[in-house]
């Protein structure tokens, strides 16, 4: 495997239920930004989170790979690939105001994952916790370490957030719509931030979102899926110039962009619609869990 | 062309239950910071601003749903800024109001049917079956759904209930208080694209409330930008977007993100 | 998580069944008692006293669970007490939900001052050990069936009041109600039409189980001997006085104590089924 | 912030207490029978009944009554109980260790109960053990204490007789004691034959009490666990590499015990308002016991004083419960 993070033929569905991915495969490479984009029920989230191993309980994965770091994930004995995911990969949650414990110094937040999980001792944990809030540009980071989430700002915890995503040198971060929950002029700042952070690190990033801008801003490389299943894989680049499926360019064009009044706001056709369930239905065909 | 809508200085402040003294009233909170403006009939306003601007606040205060503590609106020339409930009810008729999340302003016990012919039923209007299936034509959703409960429809659907509800009332005014933010781009483009249907048909002003400067840049003839209670800039749409005159506006402008590689977004700096 | 929910689903369906099929095998006998039981339930014959039930040694024939010290019918006694225990079951917990769901709904949907004088009284009826403030309510009214309905309104109004309070505003900060308000609606027929229905599950399920809890507090009351005029047959009478024989004759207080127990079980469990069952919104 | 909540809790609780005191005066004012005529001999004249109710005040309007009553009250004297011919408060005040450590006794044994279900519950959240902890759960929930105490009496009193049904103490023991607490005394004074005698005797009316408690409990406190589990700072503690065990202890229940924490609060009042009849039940010698007592003796002055201490006692834990949380909960305690 050459990919950092491989995903080969991931396959997952409820427990006895509908599928939610279907064959996904997929590469990230060290040091790459790819983007999950798709509409809610696409399994953008779904990906993320199979490989953080934090599916739902009702979600199962039913066939397929995920090579990180050059490990199959799920052969792994669980406790075995906790550990594993805990010192190489992390997460950049959505919600800023509900992914930190309310009842948790940040200080502490951020240096668990080290002190317990890695072995450090608290003194380098608490020294590395405070470079990073230096690092992330949160001011008077002494006192924030000492501060409960409530007494920060949304954006503020998002920065605490992103620098506690940080704090392992994970190789691999995976980011839920991370700017979802943040006003735009926020948002610029936090995306800025993550970028800047990723490329000093050198972190492979994976990136879900359901907005096209944001995609166009932070990443190199995208997947677009419907229905769970990868329609599109490309670089950003030849995405916005021409994207290859007629899903994906329904997509664009349904995006509004206020420098041009004209584009945007088209529905998505329904004959588009149609035929990207048809291969949704099409992949369901080949797939022996019935 | 006569002016629906006309508001001068107006304030508002909420009592802040967190710094209430032990006995007596609450001190307020400045909320609106004295707004005038005036909106003509047949005007789709744009009003946006990030959160605690205090858009959706006065989205409320122009229907009545929450009252000024200063200044002046006026309805089609009627001071409604301090009318009681009551003599209220009669006007209530002519401005209509769409939610946000369809889930919780939809009653989850009702029928659709139900739901759109509420209202009519209140206000007296006859044919109320068919004028329930007319809104229902309107915003392209079968006439069978009025048998149907919400938690039956998609998100996409509820809103479209939503402005059936509102534009079944044939009022002069609508707010649409955010209603797109939680729905997918393709159900988005489709409600919008509806709403500017409707506009365009049945003559509606309309007070389109969000935080996505983009979608107001599609369907209003008009945009306010509001920042800490304050309008920064209010101006018609093509204007204010070939050349945003305020430093918040640009601000807000710069920030959003284009689906456009080429956009220029110096990442690196800052 | 389907899986649990599939096992809990099916659970439902047979729960709903099973208290459904007793509260009505109970109605049945309580409504025929005086047709079908076995003995007149007040027939004391000290020759046929503690006679065991039907499966034991020197059980009589006719007496099929059996006679107490004073050679009165279990079975008929049992029969003939939930005539009473229903009675005070359906009419104390009919009149506490009006009761109690009107002062709620009004506190917990119109507020201000109305609001605060019912949520203080409610404070200081939370304050009384509602068992102690019923045996009180007694020795005031006297024993009889009226006062027993009466204790039972008076404490337990607060139970509905402080869900459906609470539920109410829960509800009131719904856009649906901001919704009905800007259609120009009034607010007593907002709370009537958007808030009451959605309330109405809530007050369902606190209507049989408030059903269960009078039908407990009569026997709490016949059991310290407040209820009913001293030899009617209540359940809780009999209770009481299986207490004292426990040693001889178990059957007098186990039989009774079974009944008791299937029909305050039943009662809770009727509204939750009925509620997962016919309630259109799924939570 | 904090000091303006305990204010504010401290005026609405003296209110909720005056009202409780109107309520009780009025009541028991209304009662038909003559208290006085009760507690003479046969044959006694009219005018020993005047002077007896001059004595004890009845003679005068209730609002009289009322004043000279709270006057006392608030002087510490709470009338003399007619029956006892002893001062109500040392009554009172004698029953009560019996009732408030049984009480304790319940509300422990639901914790750890309820906590154990509720953890349990989480821990196998999704699975059959889930559903039958859910099942348990509702049944013993929607059977009061009073039934459970019957069932109890039944199983370890009778069938299988492990444990004492009737009672406080041996009899044997009761001159052993200097205090009214035995079992905080049995504990101090390392009296283990003491202390089991005590507990075999207080288990049963205690668990009775405790039954439907831990039920709420544990359901209360799974719910919440359950959503808390949702939220995303649990899932982000899980990318961290942190076992499940870990997550529900260190993430989840912190958060999650807070609502629960308030619930406890009012069940725990319930909880002791049922010691009244499992007292009775059980004839163990607590504040609940007498209580009965006084009611069907018609000691007004006693009646009154023991509803008002019940009062006290409810309010006092809600206020302690309101201030618990209060600080426990950081968005009040660093507001």
């Amino acid at each position: 495997m050459s990919a950092f993070l491989s995903i080969r033929n991931l396959s997952a569905a409820i427990r006895g239920g509908p599928r939610l991915l279907r064959a996904v495969s997929l590469d990230v490479e060290v040091g790459e930004v790819r983007g999950l984009v798709g509409e809610s029920g696409a399994g953008k989230s779904m990906i993320g989170k199979a490989v953080l191993g934090i599916l739902p309980r009702a979600v199962e994965v039913v066939a397929g790979e995920i090579w990180l770091d050059g490990v199959d994930l799920l052969r792994l004995r669980p406790a075995e690939r906790r550990r594993r995911i805990g010192a190489t990969a992390a997460l950049i949650p959505q919600d800023p105001l509900t992914a930190l414990n309310p009842s948790r110094r940040i200080g502490r937040q951020i240096t668990d994952r080290l002190v317990d999980i890695l072995g450090w001792r608290r003194g380098a944990a608490e020294a590395r916790a405070l470079e990073l809030l230096n690092e992330v540009r949160v001011p008077e980071p002494e006192r924030v370490m000492r501060a409960y989430p409530h007494e920060l700002s949304g954006g503020m915890r998002q920065r605490v957030l992103i620098a506690s995503a940080f704090a392992a040198e994970p190789k691999l971060i995976v980011a839920d719509e991370p700017t979802t929950a943040l006003d735009v002029t926020v948002q610029k700042q936090i995306l800025r931030l993550i970028a800047q952070m990723q490329a000093r690190h050198g972190t492979a990033l994976l990136f879900v979102t359901h907005d096209l801008g944001v995609v166009s801003k932070v990443c190199g490389s995208l997947s677009v899926l419907y229905g769970g299943l990868v329609v599109e894989e490309t670089s950003v680049r030849d995405f916005f110039r021409a994207p290859a499926h007629p899903y994906s360019a329904a997509l664009l064009a349904a995006t509004p962009k206020y420098t041009d009044p004209a584009a945007g706001l088209n529905p998505v056709p329904a004959a588009v619609i149609d035929a990207v369930r048809a291969e949704v239905a099409a992949a369901d065909r080949n797939w022996p869990h019935g | 062309m006569a002016d629906l809508y006309t508001v001068s200085d107006l304030r508002l402040g909420l009592p802040d239950m967190t710094r209430k003294p032990l006995f007596g009233a609450a001190p307020r909170i400045g909320i609106l910071h004295g707004l005038s403006f005036s909106v003509p009939k047949g005007e789709v306003l744009g009003i946006v601003g990030g959160s605690g601007s205090g858009k959706s606040t006065l989205g409320r205060v122009l229907v009545r749903l929450l009252e000024p503590t200063g200044g002046r609106v006026l309805f089609d020339g009627q001071d409604i800024s301090h009318l009681p409930e009551d003599r209220l009810r009669p006007l209530r008729r002519r401005f209509q109001m769409i939610f946000q999340d369809p889930m919780s302003s939809l009653n989850p016990r009702r029928r659709i049917g139900g739901i759109i012919a509420a209202p009519l039923q209140l206000h007296g209007f006859d044919r109320i079956s068919a004028r329930v299936d007319e809104a229902l034509d309107h915003v392209g959703l079968p006439r069978a759904f009025r048998h149907r409960f919400p938690h039956e429809l998609s998100g996409g659907q509820r809103q479209r209930v939503g402005i059936a509800r509102a534009i079944a009332m044939r009022p002069d005014f609508i707010l649409a208080d955010e209603i797109v933010s939680g729905l997918d781009v393709s159900s988005q483009a489709q409600v919008l694209a509806l709403l500017a249907e409707l506009v365009r048909d049945l003559g509606l002003t309309l007070a389109f409330i969000s935080h996505d400067l983009s979608v107001v840049r599609r369907l209003c003839t008009s945009t306010m930008v509001l920042h800490q209670g304050r309008i920064v800039e209010h101006r018609p749409t093509d204007a204010l977007f070939a050349a945003p005159e305020a430093d918040y506006t640009r601000e807000l402008l710069d920030a959003i993100p284009l689906p456009d590689p080429d956009q220029r977004w110096d990442l690196a700096a800052g | 998580m389907l899986d649990a929910r599939g096992l809990v689903r099916r659970r439902l369906g047979l729960r709903l069944w099973l208290s459904g099929g007793w509260l009505l095998l109970l109605l049945f006998a309580a409504l025929l008692a005086p047709w079908i039981a076995p003995h007149n339930p007040l027939e004391q014959d000290l020759f046929t006293s503690r006679l065991p039930p039907f499966w034991m040694p020197g059980a009589e024939p006719g007496y099929w669970l059996g006679t107490d010290s004073l050679g009165r019918d279990v079975l008929s006694r049992i029969m003939h007490g939930a005539r009473i225990a229903l009675i005070v079951a359906f009419i104390a917990g009919t009149a506490t939900m009006l009761i109690g769901a009107t002062l709620g709904l009004i506190a917990g949907y119109y507020r201000g001052w109305a609001d605060i004088v019912i949520s203080r009284l409610i404070d200081i009826w939370m304050a009384f050990p509602p068992v102690l403030f019923a045996i009180l309510l007694i020795a005031v009214m006297g024993p009889g069936l009226t006062s027993v309905i009466v204790a039972i309104i008076v404490i337990d109004w607060t139970r509905f009041a402080r869900v459906v309070r609470a539920e109410a505003m829960t509800q009131g900060a719904m856009d649906y109600v901001a919704s009905a308000r800007v259609a120009g609606q009034r607010r007593l027929g907002t709370m009537l039409t958007e808030i009451l229905p959605n309330v109405l599950p809530t007050i369902g399920v606190l209507l049989t189980l408030e059903m269960g809890i009078a039908v407990i507090v009569e026997a709490i009351l016949s059991f310290v001997n407040l209820s009913i005029s001293t030899d009617a047959p209540t359940w809780g009478g009999m209770i009481a006085e299986g207490r004292l024989a426990i040693h001889q004759a178990w059957w007098v207080l186990v039989f009774p104590l079974i009944t008791l127990f299937l029909t305050v079980l039943s009662f809770s469990q009727l509204g939750e089924g009925l509620k997962d069952r016919y309630d259109p919104v799924l939570r | 912030m904090l000091l303006r909540r305990i204010l504010t809790r401290l005026l609405t609780t003296l209110v909720t207490l005056l009202g409780v005191s109107v309520v009780v005066f009025v009541v028991i004012r209304v009662v038909p029978g003559n208290p006085i005529a009760m507690m003479l001999p046969p044959g006694a004249t009219q005018a020993d009944i005047d002077r007896l109710n001059a004595l004890y005040g009845f003679d005068r309007s209730i609002a009289e009554q009322y004043v000279i009553w709270l006057g006392g009250v608030l002087q510490g004297d709470f009338g003399t109980s007619i029956q006892a011919r002893q001062p109500v408060l040392r009554l009172v005040l004698n029953r009560l260790p019996a009732t408030l450590e049984l009480s304790i006794m319940a509300l422990v044994i639901a914790v750890v109960l309820g906590g154990f279900l509720a953890l349990t519950g989480t821990r196998l959240r999704g699975s059959r053990g889930e559903g039958a902890i859910d099942v348990t759960n509702g049944m013993a929930l929607s059977v009061p204490d009073f039934l459970w105490g019957l069932v109890l009496i039944l199983v370890f009193g009778v069938l299988w007789p492990v444990f004492h049904i009737s009672g406080r103490v041996s009899p044997q023991y009761i001159q052993e004691f200097t205090t009214n607490f035995f079992l905080f005394e049995s504990v101090l004074r390392l009296r283990l034959d003491l202390w089991l005698d005590l507990v075999s005797h207080m288990l049963m009316p205690a668990l009775a009490l405790a039954i439907p408690l831990a039920a709420i409990i544990g359901q209360l406190l799974k719910q919440s666990l359950k959503e808390t589990m949702h939220l995303d700072y649990v899932t982000l503690a899980r990318t961290k590499g942190y076992r499940e065990n870990h997550v529900i202890l260190r993430e989840a229940l912190p958060n999650a015990v807070l609502p629960t924490l308030t619930l406890i609060g009012v069940q725990f009042t319930f909880l002791i308002g049922g010691t009244v009849i499992i007292e009775r039940l059980f004839s163990y010698e607590g504040l609940g016991n007498m209580a009965i007592d006084a009611v069907i003796n018609r000691d007004l002055p006693l009646i009154q004083g023991i509803v008002i201490l019940f009062a006290v006692l409810f309010t006092a834990i809600n206020l302690i419960v309101d201030l618990l949380y209060a600080v426990l909960n950081p968005r009040l305690r660093h507001a």
